[in-house]
């Protein structure tokens, strides 16, 4: 449309920095102001940031991946609905060297399991994040007790991905990421995918428009476009179509819509 | 190692090209830049000299209370003012969050307390001289004032280049209120700060070579202006 | 000698109460008392001083006594620790010293023009400034050629004069000099001293502070003696350069070592 | 809006609290800090100096340089030294990176221009006045400079808290190659950062106002020594 | 008188290529084409001079003249547009200039105590400096009992009896001084020309600008009487008060207006 009328409609989407620094917003928002007019300006924080500004109604739409606040969230009553959107899966990344000995096992449990006995390096967000909740759960599961071990071999960055993987990368660490992140990271230096394709590293994402009822100034309209149309057959085949170096980055699976 | 070999190529690279979105970028950081340390200056230079000058109770507090505001942490300025522009704050009306003029706010506030601090010292090195002068002339505030920012000038000069220069590198805050939106709020630090997070180290130096650049070129403009003008003062 | 005796009398009277002199309502300046001093000194110990009437008063007194220290006290530069100072029956504050003018024994100029520094000091009382007024008035210093340079640059002498012609363009109701005339060329001098001279006519109280006993000589018509703080003696001019009545002034005269 | 109030009280909780987690984090941050404005000021003064005293080809071009450098940022700053002593950077051996070490050199880089800008200008300002009895009295670089340090100690020390409130605000450096790991690198702005990022504006507000209010003690402390020092030098 | 006309020629030959005297080897001090300009004007416009023994040498002349200037230009502080200074064949240097001293017009003290100040300029000399001989020669000049004040809070004439001792402590071979006596009281002003005699009994060389023409009279052996830049004079000192042989320094002397 015209760019003055484009300029007035515009949606302020909540979301991660794993989701922004993958570039898939970067092929898929075009898409969606070109077929509508609406601009979607993209605020890509922490998970726990992206609720809470979210929660203040600086946003209109969130778009983050970890299911329980989101559906806290939603419960809460500060969000309308949830729409599932995508997948990928986590994988465990960590040196070449591979001091813990668990290359190309497809078991976290027992990866976690051998890091924690070789105490090798392990760099954790440490912030709360979906993906760090994540990693903290498969923790649980192999039995290990982190925090005793927090500072020493097992760090805690308390930052995002992109920081996390640099610091795995400069200190040879071993690291839980998104595989989409990884992907599209730059600086993987001596680091490489030790575990991949265990169920348990599923990882979903989902797309909620915040309540208007809440906030007068959410868009709902629009964000209820954007959301429609990102699982709509558009939007999902958007997401299915976007590649790095040939690689596939998100599963699109909206008609599994829970919630 | 290889990144910074990469980056001086990738720097020359993205200014050689002209590159449309790396112009965008550097206009709106020169841009909230410049507007801050406008502002910071319009305001800081007055109350520091104002400070400098003035005998009151409470005087001192306020000399270390700016000396330590030098110290603010930017996460904590852009939390403040997220939270004042929110929309769940008490400005929200105003819908500025996200946008321009809520970083040059949150810079403001960063830069407003240096500009203070810096410039309180140096006017009170010359009210040194000058004060028992003016009290016998009886100058009254505002102009004792403006005489001594306007024969301080030279060295205001390297205080307001120290404001710009924490504004100019400044990411902390903007990217908490700026949001670092594409087209809309990205400025060269969170630019950088979002090449990094994507491990592309490269292009993040690259990016910080083409800050400093513009930086230096800014800061030589201001010390050619300022020459120029004390050749002409003493010539 | 009479006034000079009882003075000397009143001076050394300080330590009691000071009795109000019969003449303070109506004296332009009253002095009772004054006391000056840092942790480490007493500068100023207890004088007493009125000047009754518009004579031209030479205040000397060797290097030290603290004749620079009573003219700031004068003036309401500093604060006495004890004692009064009032002019017309107040103490000197901001609209007193409107109506006066001090000439600092090391001179201060604004990092401006000479034309500059004199349009400062006459904008603050709102008198008329046209150039060529400015012009004429630092013309009868013989600082007409300098006008546009900067003030700081001139030399000793120049710089002396510049501040002079700054106090005598604010025509003031006193003026307050400390050794105006030190770094000044014979013709200067009497240049200034011709100035003193028409300015006292018009009425202006001068206290002028000078080790030139020829220049006392020449323009007194008082002479307050100072030394270590205290008043040892005060004159009219012809009795004191044939008669000083004080031990303090002979010696000073005769440039004996005084401590 | 509640956030705010809650900040307060979390503060006041958690100082009074002496959260063993906090003394650690706050312990860091001051010792990092301190090693990083102390070097900062070993390197930085006598260099200002030397700049504002000395006059050679090239110097002109130093100064600016320097007050460019003001505005290095600081997530510029953290990757340079996260290259250089990362694994596979030319000082990896020395095993500094996620060391308090590595985020004192980031700090000391960020500050070391700030303190040689600031002094260059305060000491040149003292020099005006010095410079010509200096040289009739032929003082040798060294001796004059130190004189002229001594001399401007009183105006010297705001300049020092300019660098300590930038040091201690900092965030973007350190967290890079510090990598605000729990326990070993977290101080207290990487914290705030972290909180944030967690959503936790309270929290994060609330270190945000202990951090300015350990600001606030050492500017207290070099006030304090500032006037009993001056007090004693012209009593 | 010869000297001085013979000088005076000299000067006036200025535009010309100045001829090499024969004396130049020998002389302490030759001065030739001297000319120091700004962008704004010519501040010394071609003086020659010589001075070749060890009388003590007064310069005056009147305000603005250039004497600042040219004791600056001597002593190496200033670099000439055009012409030489010759100290015993070479030109000033930093080694010239320790082995001499030069009292500024306006005293420079560093932010230190009375006694710090001296120490400072005894310690670049590695000159002695027990706290009893540094109190001795303060003594000297009637400054004990200010050994441990803050040197920058002292009266005008203090601060510039200050700067005397300390250049004397430094026993130079050449004293410059700059209007040294201007703010001091007559006994001052006598102790400070007996130091003057002692130094010049003991071999010292002295230039010394003032204003005072009773000082001139009593201490002068020389007279150079510089105007607006030039050489108007130069005569022993019996013959200039008598019979000055320039109009510029019989005006002078006669509080006559130069310009
Ligand atoms: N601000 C100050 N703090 C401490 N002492 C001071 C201060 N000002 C002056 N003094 C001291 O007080 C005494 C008197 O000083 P003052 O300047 O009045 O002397 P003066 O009579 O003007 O001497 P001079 O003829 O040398 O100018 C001196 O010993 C000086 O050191
Ligand atoms: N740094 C400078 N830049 C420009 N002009 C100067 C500078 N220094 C001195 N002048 C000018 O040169 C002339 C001579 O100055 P100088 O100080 O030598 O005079 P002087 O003979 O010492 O006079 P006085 O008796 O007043 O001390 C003056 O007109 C002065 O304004
Ligand atoms: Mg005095
Ligand atoms: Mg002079």
């Amino acid at each position: 449309g015209e760019p003055s009328s484009a300029a007035d409609r515009f949606i302020i989407v909540q979301s991660t920095t794993s989701t922004q620094n993958s570039g898939l917003f970067d092929v898929l928002l075009p898409k969606f102001t070109e077929e509508t007019g609406i601009e979607v300006r993209v605020i890509a924080v922490g998970t726990g940031q992206a609720i809470k500004n979210a929660t203040n109604g600086d946003g209109d739409v969130l778009f983050v991946h970890a299911k329980p606040s989101e559906e806290k969230f939603v419960a809460d009553g500060w969000g309308v609905k949830r729409f599932d959107v995508m997948y990928n899966d986590f994988v465990i990344v960590g040196p070449k060297a591979d001091p813990a000995g668990i290359k190309g096992s497809s078991d976290a449990d027992a990866a976690l399991k051998k890091i924690a006995e070789a105490k090798a390096p392990f760099a954790s967000r440490g912030d709360d994040s979906g993906t760090h909740k994540k990693e903290l759960s498969l923790w649980k599961a192999a039995g290990v007790d982190v925090k005793a071990a927090s500072g020493d071999w097992y760090r805690e960055t308390g930052s995002g991905m992109g920081a996390t993987l640099n610091a795995a990368a400069g200190m040879g660490a071993y690291a839980l990421t998104d595989r989409a992140t990884w992907i599209s990271f730059k600086n993987k230096g001596d680091l490489a995918i030790v575990t991949e394709g265990d169920d348990q590293l599923f990882n979903q994402y989902g797309v909620i428009l915040v309540n208007p009822e809440k906030h007068a100034a959410v868009k709902a309209e629009e964000g209820q476009l954007f959301i429609d149309w990102l699982i709509g057959p558009e939007g999902q085949k958007a997401i299915a179509d976007y590649r790095i170096e040939g690689q596939q980055l998100f599963f699109p699976n909206a008609h599994k819509e829970t919630n | 190692m290889q990144d910074f070999g990469a980056a001086f190529g990738l720097a020359f690279h993205l200014l050689a090209g002209m590159d449309a979105e790396l112009v965008e970028i550097v206009g709106l950081s020169l841009r909230v830049t410049f507007a801050a340390v406008f502002v910071s200056c319009a305001i800081g230079l007055p109350l520091g000299a104002l400070l400098a000058v003035s005998r009151f109770p409470g005087r001192q507090v306020l000399v270390v209370l700016f000396n330590t505001l030098m110290g603010l942490p930017p996460v904590v300025v852009g939390l403040l003012v997220y939270m004042m522009l929110s929309n769940a704050g008490p400005l929200g009306v105003l819908r500025l969050l996200y946008t321009p003029s809520a970083m040059i706010i949150a810079q403001a506030i960063l830069v407003t307390p240096i500009i203070i601090a810096l410039s309180r010292q140096v006017i009170e090195d010359l009210n040194n001289e000058y004060s028992e002068q003016f009290r016998s002339l009886v100058v009254p505030f505002p102009r004792a004032i403006a005489a001594l920012l306007w024969d301080a000038r030279f060295t205001l000069v390297t205080v307001a280049l120290a404001g710009f220069g924490r504004a100019v590198a400044e990411v902390g805050a903007v990217i908490i209120v700026g949001g670092n939106i594409n087209h809309v709020t990205r400025v060269m630090t969170t630019a950088i700060a979002l090449e990094t997070s994507k491990g592309d180290l490269a292009l993040a130096l690259a990016l910080g070579l083409v800050l400093l650049i513009i930086a230096l070129g800014v800061n030589i403009a201001a010390q050619l202006l300022k020459s120029t003008a004390r050749r002409r003062a003493y010539a | 000698m009479l006034e000079a005796s009882a003075l000397r009398a009143a001076n050394h009277r300080v330590e009691e109460a000071p009795a109000p002199l019969p003449a303070a309502e109506r004296n332009p300046l009253v002095v009772r008392g004054l006391v000056f001093e840092t942790p480490r000194q007493r500068i100023i110990d207890g004088v007493d001083l009125e000047l009754p009437d518009n004579r031209l008063t030479v205040l000397m007194g060797p290097n030290g006594a603290g004749k620079s220290v009573l003219l700031r006290l004068l003036h309401g530069l500093l604060t006495p620790s004890a004692g009064t100072i009032l002019w017309n029956g107040k103490p000197p504050d901001g609209r007193t010293r409107r109506s006066q003018a001090m000439v600092f024994q090391a001179p201060v100029l604004l990092r401006r023009s000479v034309l500059s520094n004199l349009r400062f000091a006459l904008g603050l009382r709102g008198l008329g400034c046209s150039r060529r007024e400015m012009l004429s008035l630092l013309g009868m210093l013989g600082l007409e050629p300098l006008a546009d340079r900067p003030a700081r640059l001139l030399s000793g002498g120049e710089q002396q004069r510049l501040c002079l012609a700054r106090a005598l363009a604010l025509r003031p109701e006193v003026l307050l000099l400390d050794e105006p005339c030190a770094n000044l060329d014979p013709a200067s001098v009497l240049m200034i001293e011709e100035a003193l001279m028409k300015a006292r006519a018009a009425g202006t109280k001068i206290i002028l502070v000078t080790h030139d006993l020829f220049q006392a000589r020449r323009v007194a018509e008082r002479i307050v003696f100072l030394h270590r703080g205290r008043i040892a003696e005060i004159s009219p001019a012809e009795s004191f350069f044939d008669t000083a009545g004080s031990p303090e002034a002979r010696s000073y005269m005769e440039g004996r070592i005084l401590v």
